[in-house]
């Protein structure tokens, strides 16, 4: 296959059977639905990974890029790319589907919706993280959100109505906001020049003051970086989600469906992430290198609070989507650790947001997959309200005892990594949230465990409807098991996944040090001519 | 001129007043007649003096003042001014049938 | 093969025992299938036969050093896993798998109970039947041992940090065996959490060592502190972050609460995990690291270790439990050896961490024997008489005794050596060290006397603990008891042949040679003046003297109050100490965990508390406000159309009223405002315009 | 006007075929009139007059696309501009025409009657016409008089429009707000324009600008206005006559009442093509102030462009506020059509700032992207009003409420009005997306010259996202709620034929395929911008 053609088909293969979906009758929709996940998933690895490595990278690190001619007047085109930032998401993507589609399977109500509107999130999130060009990306961004609104709106919980709108609500927010920040971008970064650019690898050099070409010597003033900067920030705080703008994530999170709450939690929220090392950072590098330290202490905050509230919770799933806010904040700690002068450390922790994306999107997955199991069976989340598991259905208990040690960052499990290598890494930039992301491990620990108690272990169930506990079906083991197995092969050996980010976020560190560089020698010189008309 | 432009501001200041404080529709009708009376007396004066106060470097005669056009300006208008009560009539008539007023107070059923 | 290689073929064997015990149920689906024992205990001896092998294949006091993988490395920074060899190592090894192996043998009988689809806990009101999890205990114990090996070969910090936090998950596992009791789940994730908050220490050390050095390979951290490159900061941080994880794992004061409540594993589980080798664990990785750290922390530990000693020791007195009198005396000892490696006596410290593995393991199984014996029966108030029923028992529990107690009979040789156990020869070091210690740095002089009372109330509760349970006319929980069979007698008898002769020679003999062949050389410090070799030498007399008296004192005090020739049972026995109010204090173990309750759960649960309901009421609550105030905006905005034009051009229509007066009439109504807003507008606006933009 | 009578046949040579589709919509007006008038409704119903008259009107503008790119001219003695502007907005307006007579042939509005003699369809058909003409006429004013004209020529029909629906209270009342209102409007606007005229000697707007230039604005005191205040007074009464057209705050409180009062067919059309024809001539006739000389008229224009943007600002707050609250579909669709006109306001803001402050990129960007963001509003309002109706023959209910558990019972409709309402919240990928990004672009690109359009380009953003809670409100209604009880089940009205399926998805398709086409789209745009400036 012609690889340039290759993420085109990744990104339009799920609206594909989107459309196929809707058209077809509804008994066949969660075949066609199944189908087009799976074969997207064979595509992002079976294809794409051979794919990638057999590629050379261009001048900005990407790879398979496809660009072609799409809107002239407001230059803005289509191109899509791939490199050791987007590749893993992409890859995790692709998993998270595949298994989503498979707890799916049991959908009844609408499926042809349904599954429509499932296959449509995925090209969002496909395509938001292929995508080279701002506009597009903005576009398959907003192209998440429709979806995941009906998705909970229609087959949530009791209360969906108001978590869809909430969840809509914040969303747009932030998409809003960067939007503002991107077209800002876009003007600044074509003043002086003909044509102004969408394209994330050109504005980027601009930024830095390192456009060749026709854009050669234009460059973005640290105001405009600033605000752009923040308000991509609070675009991708909020999807992220980051203290104090998650409250839409539990929420949503109780309402939604299990199945798309394991794509909630699995793939969407790393969004935030993605746009922040691929969007925000670059694209205004100055505004960054101000800001990173407050990324960082949001990190922290996150951390502590996420985790605090969690403890709180006694209803599973809120204290899961709790989790997953305080598992967030040890990416956000990692994208705050710059050190500029120890650049290493500020590449581990970039390296380490991705890798705690990639690892919480296993292990988040797994936890609501295993919230879902229950809730389908006796139709309550209490945590009081369990209880003797391990006894009734030790399979089932022991993959989710599992998985919840995964999340609480036992080592050997893919939790760990990113949670130690994130702390530190933000050990020499900041010392202060490094310390309280370590304390945040004990947090974790309680709640996670706590909740394995009440849930997990004791002599017998206690709540409704006890008849119901049957063991996991087949499929279900297999969904589990995969992500187990996933889950300790991260874990144990996770250099695959930080091999493959490690040149681009490489990269990513020295232009982000060059741009940093750039700007203080500037003013260096600057004061040095004031000093010298004085 | 000015004195032209006064007499307008006079009648529209009437107009605007009756529009606002009749509360018979066909009273309020009349206060609109009355602004494009206004309107009509200025493109009048218009039509007759040149731009006051302006000091005149345009090349051509003919555009110095409105000339023509002000004088059939004033006739679309009133022109359109009758149109326009022939229409507002018939709603206003339409209205009274169904409310049987005419009080312009009494259309304020369409709240949201 | 070579040493690594052997040693890390010994590390990763278990696992195979923890995979085949842990898909048991699909291969040997039968309850009463001892398989994944055998292939456990197998596994665990095969581990033990490559380390000794490794042992005395070594040649030489270097260490070998080598990395496996890679984790994380850039040119500046590396995580990797890799182990670190030298004789600490293999002795840990040899220590790790000799007594898993015994324990593991011991298992297969202690747990034979559960060979059934019936099992009974008896701890419950109703008697609950479950399947029996013979084979689950198997798998978890081969992981076990799997997460200590890993920790113990650990080349570098990281490493070690990795299977620090696995044996603390395998110790929750064991823990939590009999999950159904309340008890235990509790117990497990206390002890986790409190794990857990030494290991957030730990991670902060780890990472300022790791921001100092750009890697935490021990050989080249030591290095680094040895030629001074690191900083003062890094390594104070990086010190006292690993001290705190170290006093989570060795359960050292203030984080000793959770070891008491580990009892609620089965036995077995108490003499392998908890007193032998997992928490033994912050002593070896003080004792590892050593070289690395600063005086500030040495002294630290010396301090903690004292008063864990002492706050061990007090509450073993008063314990009625058989197990907790032993997990008491665990911290204790644990303490003792804290405080040989903060009064620089590195030997001494691993010394007395090798000769406590064996002999409270034995007494653990010892115990693990006797409550078998008494279905489950731990009361030592119930219990009395055993002696007769049970001499093997008795016996080793005995050696054990003595062993740990520093008894001796001094002037009496055999072999040319005093005739005495391993405890006391390794008690004899400590104090010695301690002795010396003190001399050197007379402010710190209660750092010897406190062992020394200490070594003291080790006696008399130990001979409390025998006297009780196996003296005395027979308690009531022991009927029908009878000595255990011989899976079970046969590691206890090797252990108690360990436990008394282990040691043999002191430290001259050749475990604390080999242990010593690369002991870290005493630094030089600002805090405080390392004793010489030969003060040590010298105080070495003075310290044996008095640890015999203080020990013998306690001995004759136990044996005065509960001696084999007190014929009473043990209820009556232990009964004077009952009720006093203080005895229940130190009971509950100077009632830290109310404290640590009041102080550290409730506010956590409280802020966790309140972080809900901010969530609910401020940051909710400022969107819906935000969401109500637009909607009362928009009810009034809505009413602008009808009636609040009325007020925006009061003005103007106070004017139009006033015109309407004239005229004779006055109104005021929807329709007409919309006009006259629009006149005010339109002339509002022009007004404006013309002011704007003229003015 | 003195002017060469010679020179009238070769004008009229030039402005007659130029004029051609206007003269279809005069023609079809007159064909309306004539079937009642000869009894020939019984075989030729007026809607497919009407029908037909629209369909060939709107081809022959599509066909006159070329020509006035390569040639813009004046017609008609210079009362009107033949441009590519013109052109563009001739063919909104006539498509938009087109589709609401279709729909109403759909819908059955007006009702057909028993005996053919006596159907309506004459009457609501020719002032639907007439309309049509006006937008289109406003589109080209290029001259006080005809300027007046033109929005008169939308405004009157419109109010018998409003008030159709024979004996309802609500149309009656709603007609006779709008007919008070509108005329006190257009008393206002021909106010301002003789006093523009007074003051500058002429009515034509080309000539305008060169005129005013000559006035000095500096000196001039307030409370001594003199020509240079009438003139200003005069620009703005102008002004507000053509934000009545716009409804924009506070000129807008005739909408909400005249859209609940008019039929959904109306109110759609309404909403639309006499707004794509005001902003046309706000565009022309705010840029006919500026002459080619002196500050004077860069003075009016940034000042101008401000007002815009603050105009806009508040329009698009008070729209969607007042939106929130509203229980009515029209009522609701009314007040996001405020809304809408405030953002498009802003494209305005930006070219007439960009003008005034000779940054021609601004210029272009921002008329380009108002024109882009009309196209889109076309389709997306339609849609909208269209849903709106369909739905109103089946449930004889437009309020919100009466939506509920209709998305299952009714797809095809409720798939269309959710298109709908999600391209006006401004999502992608929907064409409302790209007429909201391509206004803020332009209102976006330069933070440091136009704070105050920064701050309103901001505005706008914020307003976006508080007007997905009720554009979001029907979606809810027709998805998330339930049937109410007793109804489920039970089919509501006739079953939707195909042909209204059809439409619907026309009017859809172009709302949800615009990106593809958006470069051509926003070429043309550029293109015509340019033209214009």
């Amino acid at each position: 296959m012609d690889p340039a053609a290759l993420l085109s088909l990744i990104v339009f293969l799920p609206a594909a059977g989107a459309v196929l979906t809707a058209c077809a009758p509804a008994a066949v929709a969660r075949w066609i639905g199944l189908g087009t996940v799976a074969a997207t998933f064979l595509l992002t690895t079976a294809a794409l990974l051979p794919a990638y490595f057999e590629a050379t990278p261009d001048d900005h690190g990407m790879r398979l890029v496809t660009d072609a001619e799409w809107v002239g007047s407001f230059n803005i085109r289509y191109t899509l790319g791939v490199d050791g930032i987007s590749l893993p998401l992409v890859v995790l993507t692709g998993l998270v589907f595949l298994l989503s589609a498979a707890t799916s399977w049991n959908v009844s109500e609408k499926p042809r919706a349904y599954w429509s509107l499932f296959l449509l999130l995925e090209t969002g999130v496909l395509g938001t993280f292929l995508a080279l060009d701002l506009f597009l990306f903005y576009v398959l961004f907003e192209v998440m959100l429709l979806p995941m609104y009906f998705l909970i709106g229609v087959w949530g919980g009791p209360n969906r109505a108001y978590a869809a709108i909430k969840f809509f609500l914040y969303t747009l927010a932030g998409s809003l906001l960067l939007l503002v920040a991107l077209l800002m971008l876009y003007a600044a970064g074509g003043s002086g020049v003909g044509a102004s650019t969408f394209d994330m690898r050109l504005l980027s050099d601009i930024a830095r003051g390192a456009g060749t070409g026709e854009y050669a010597g234009v460059t973005i003033d640290r105001g405009t970086q600033t605000l752009a900067f923040w308000l991509m920030l609070g675009c991708f705080l909020i999807k992220l989600p980051a203290v104090p703008f998650h409250t839409w994530l539990p929420d949503a999170h109780v309402e939604a469906p299990t199945p798309v709450s394991m794509i909630l939690a699995g793939v969407l929220l790393k969004v935030g992430g993605y746009g922040i090392l691929r969007l925000a950072y670059p694209l205004a590098p100055l505004g960054a290198a101000a800001g990173a330290e407050i990324v960082c202490a949001l990190g922290a905050v996150s951390i502590i609070y996420g985790a605090l509230a969690a403890m709180a919770q006694t209803d599973f799933k809120r204290l899961v989507a709790y989790s997953s806010v305080s598992h967030m904040g040890y990416v956000l700690l990692g994208l705050g650790a710059w050190t500029l002068s120890e650049p290493d450390f500020w590449k581990m922790g970039f390296s380490g947001a991705i890798f705690q994306m990639v690892g919480h999107g296993i292990t988040s997955t797994g936890m609501f997959f295993a919230v879902g199991v229950l809730y389908d069976r006796v139709h309550h989340r209490e945590i009081n309200r369990f209880g003797g598991l391990l006894r009734r259905m030790p399979i089932y208990a022991a993959l989710g005892l599992g998985m919840s040690f995964a999340a609480l960052g036992l080592p050997g499990l893919c939790g760990f990594v990113g949670e130690a290598v994130t702390v530190f890494a933000a050990w020499p930039a900041s010392p202060w949230a490094a310390a309280a992301a370590a304390f945040g491990i004990i947090l974790t620990a309680g709640y996670m465990l706590r909740m394995v108690q009440r849930v997990f272990l004791g002599a017998e169930y206690v709540g409704p409807l006890r008849e119901n506990l049957s063991q996991l079906s087949g499929r279900e083991t297999a969904i589990f098991a995969v992500l187990m197995a996933l889950a300790v092969a991260l874990g144990v050996y996770p250099r695959p996944v930080f091999d493959v980010t490690e040149p681009a976020v490489g990269r990513l560190v020295d232009t982000l040090g060059d741009a940093v560089e750039a700007d203080r020698e500037r003013n260096d010189g600057e004061t040095v001519i004031a000093g010298a008309a004085e | 001129m000015t004195g032209y432009l006064i007499v307008s501001a006079v009648l529209l200041t009437c107009g605007v007043v009756c529009m606002a404080s009749k509360r018979n529709a066909v009273g309020v009708l009349m206060g609109v007649e009355l602004v494009l009376n206004a309107a009509s007396v200025n493109f009048v004066a218009a039509a007759e003096f040149g731009p006051p106060a302006v000091p005149v470097q345009v090349a051509t005669a003919d555009a110095i003042g409105v000339g023509l056009d002000g004088q059939i300006a004033a006739l679309f208008v009133i022109v359109l001014a009758a149109a326009e009560a022939a229409v507002a009539l018939a709603i206003v008539l339409a209205f009274f049938n169904q409310h049987g007023t005419a009080d312009v107070d009494a259309a304020s059923e369409l709240r949201g | 093969m070579s040493v690594p290689a052997l040693l890390i073929a010994a590390t990763f064997l278990p696992l195979v025992g923890a995979l085949a015990g842990l898909t048991a149920r699909w291969w040997r689906p039968r309850k009463d299938d001892r398989a994944a024992g055998f292939v456990a205990s197998a596994c665990i001896l095969g581990s033990f036969g490559l380390a000794l092998t490794a042992a005395l294949r070594w040649d030489g006091p270097e260490p070998i050093a080598g990395s496996w993988y890679e984790i994380f490395s850039l040119a500046g920074v590396t995580l990797e896993l890799g182990h670190h060899i030298d004789s600490l190592t293999l002795t840990m090894f040899c220590l790790v798998s000799l007594v898993a192996s015994c324990v593991c043998v011991f298992a297969l009988g202690y747990l034979s109970d559960e060979l059934t689809h019936e099992h009974r806990d008896h701890s419950f009101e109703e008697e609950l039947v479950r399947p029996g999890r013979f084979h689950l205990f198997f798998g978890y114990l081969c992981l076990f041992v799997t997460a200590m090996l890993l920790l113990v070969i650990g080349g570098n910090l990281f490493h070690v940090f990795v299977g620090w936090e696995l044996v603390g998950a395998c110790s929750y596992l064991l823990i939590g065996f009999y999950y159904e009791r309340p008890i235990a789940g509790a117990a497990a994730t206390k002890a986790f959490v409190v794990n857990r908050i030494g290991d957030a220490g730990f991670l902060i050390g780890l990472a300022a060592l790791l921001a100092a050095n750009g890697d935490v390979r021990f050989v080249s951290l030591f290095e680094a502190a040895g030629a001074g490159e690191l900083s003062r900061t890094a390594l104070l941080i990086g010190g006292f972050g690993v001290l705190a994880g170290c006093v989570g794992k060795s359960a050292q004061f203030p984080l000793q609460v959770w070891l008491p409540d580990a009892m609620a594993g089965p036995t077995p589980v108490s003499a392998l995990v908890h007193s032998a080798t997992m928490v033994a664990g912050g002593v070896y990785l003080i004792g590892r690291m050593t070289p690395a750290l600063p005086g500030e922390v040495l002294l630290t530990v010396a301090y903690l270790g004292c008063a864990t000693a002492l706050i061990g020791a007090a509450p073993a007195l008063f314990q009625t439990d058989l197990k907790g009198i032993l997990a008491y005396s665990s911290i204790s000892q644990l303490g003792y050896m804290m405080l040989a490696l903060g009064v620089t006596g590195w030997g001494a410290g691993l010394f007395h961490l090798v000769t406590h593995a064996f002999f409270k393991s034995l007494m653990f199984l010892c115990a693990g024997s006797v409550i078998v014996a008494c279905h489950h029966a731990q009361d030592v108030t119930k219990l009395g008489g055993l002696m007769r029923k049970m001499p093997v028992t008795a016996g080793a529990m005995l050696v054990g005794v003595i062993a740990i107690s520093g008894l001796a009979i001094p002037g009496v040789t055999l072999f040319g050596e005093a005739l005495s156990f391993s405890g006391f020869h390794s008690k004899d070091a400590i104090l010695s060290h301690a002795l010396a210690f003190t001399e050197a740095n007379p402010a710190h002089a209660i750092l010897f006397w406190v062992p020394l009372v200490t070594a003291g109330l080790t006696a008399l509760y130990m001979v409390r603990l025998w006297g009780l349970t196996f003296a005395g006319t027979p308690g009531s929980a022991t009927k029908g008891a009878h000595e255990s069979p011989a899976v079970m007698l046969a590691p206890i008898l090797i252990l108690a042949g360990l436990a008394a002769f282990c040691a043999i020679g002191g430290d001259g003999g050749p475990l604390y040679g080999f242990l010593t062949r690369t002991a870290p050389e005493v630094g030089t410090f600002a805090l405080f003046e390392s004793p010489t070799e030969a003060a040590v030498d010298e105080a070495h007399h003075h310290a044996e003297m008095m640890g015999l008296i203080a020990a013998g004192l306690g001995a004759a005090a136990g044996l005065a109050l509960f001696g084999p020739w007190r014929r009473a049972p043990g209820h009556a026995r232990a009964e004077g100490l009952k009720d006093a109010a203080v005895v229940r204090w130190l009971r509950s173990g100077w009632g830290f965990d109310a404290v640590y309750r009041a102080l550290a759960v409730r506010p956590t649960l409280l802020a966790g508390e309140v972080a809900a309901l901010t969530d609910r009421s401020a940051l909710d609550g400022a969107v819906h406000g935000t969401a109500t105030l637009a909607r009362r905006v928009a009810r009034f905005e809505r009413s602008v159309d009808e009636r609040l034009v009325d007020g925006v051009v009061r003005g103007v229509g106070r004017l139009a009223r006033g015109f309407g007066r004239l005229f004779g009439a006055t109104q005021s109504g929807g329709l007409r405002q919309y006009v006259a807003a629009l006149a005010a507008c339109a002339v509002g606006l022009a007004v404006l315009a013309v002011v704007l933009l003229a003015g | 006007m003195a002017r060469d009578w010679q020179g009238v046949l070769p004008d009229l040579a030039l402005s007659l075929p130029a004029f051609a589709p206007e003269l279809i919509v005069c023609a079809t007006i007159v064909a309306l009139l004539l079937t009642r008038l000869f009894g020939m409704a019984r075989w030729l119903p007026a809607g497919s007059v009407a029908f037909g008259g629209s369909a060939l009107a709107t081809a022959l503008a599509c066909l006159q696309w070329g020509g006035a790119f390569e040639s813009p001219s004046d017609g008609w003695a210079g009362l009107v501009r033949n441009d590519a502007l013109t052109v563009y907005v001739r063919v909104l307006c006539l498509l938009g025409w087109n589709l609401t007579v279709t729909l109403t042939l759909l819908t059955g509005v007006p009702r057909p009657s028993i005996d053919p003699a006596d159907d309506d369809g004459p009457d609501f058909h020719v002032p639907l016409a007439a309309v049509a003409l006006g937008s289109v006429l406003m589109g080209q004013a290029n001259h006080l008089l005809m300027l007046f004209l033109a929005v008169e020529m939308a405004s009157v029909p419109a109010y018998v429009l409003v008030g159709f629906r024979k004996g309802s209270r609500e149309a009656g009342e709603a007609a006779l707000k709008y007919l008070v209102f509108g005329a006190g409007a257009a008393g206002v606007m021909m106010y301002g324009a003789s006093l523009l005229a007074g003051v500058t000697g002429t009515l034509s707007l080309p000539a305008l600008g060169e005129r005013l230039a000559l006035i000095p604005l500096e000196g001039l005191e307030w409370n001594e206005p003199g020509v240079g205040g009438a003139a200003i007074a005069g620009v703005v009464f102008i002004l507000c006559g053509l934000a009545f057209k716009l409804s924009l705050v506070p000129f807008h409180f005739w909408t909400p009442d005249a859209f609940q009062g008019a039929l959904a067919e109306v109110s759609g059309f309404l909403s639309v093509a006499p707004k794509i024809g005001a902003f046309a001539l706000l565009v022309r006739f705010g840029l006919s102030l500026h002459g080619p000389f002196g500050e004077t008229g860069d003075a009016l224009l940034t000042g101008l462009g401000l007002a815009c943007a603050a105009g806009a600002a508040v329009s698009m707050t008070f729209g969607n506020l007042a939106a929130f609250a509203q229980k009515d579909l029209g009522r609701l669709l009314a007040y996001s059509t405020v809304a809408q006109s405030g953002t498009m306001l802003l494209g305005v803001a930006a070219c007439f700032l960009g003008v005034g402050r000779g940054d021609g990129d601004l210029a272009v960007a921002g008329l380009a992207g108002t024109l882009l963001y009309l196209t889109a509003y076309l389709f997306l309002n339609l849609g909208a009003f269209a849903a709106v109706a369909i739905f109103r023959n089946r449930t004889l209910r437009t309020d919100v409420a009466s939506l509920a558990g209709l998305g299952s019972k009714m797809p095809w409709v409720a798939g269309a009005f959710a298109v709908s309402l999600v391209g006006l919240v401004g999502l992608p990928p929907t064409a409302g997306f790209v007429g909201k990004l391509a206004v803020f672009a332009a209102a976006l690109s330069d933070r440091v010259g136009s704070p105050l359009l920064f701050a309103a380009a901001l505005i706008a953003a914020a307003n976006t996202v508080a007007s997905l809670f009720y554009y979001f409100r029907p979606i809810r209604s027709l998805y998330l709620d339930a049937a109410p009880e007793g109804t489920s089940g039970a089919p509501i009205g006739p079953p939707v034929t195909g042909s209204e399926r059809a439409y619907l998805v026309l009017l859809a398709v172009p709302v949800l395929l615009i990106l593809p086409l958006l470069g051509r789209l926003g070429a043309l745009c550029d293109a015509i911008a340019e033209a214009v400036l």
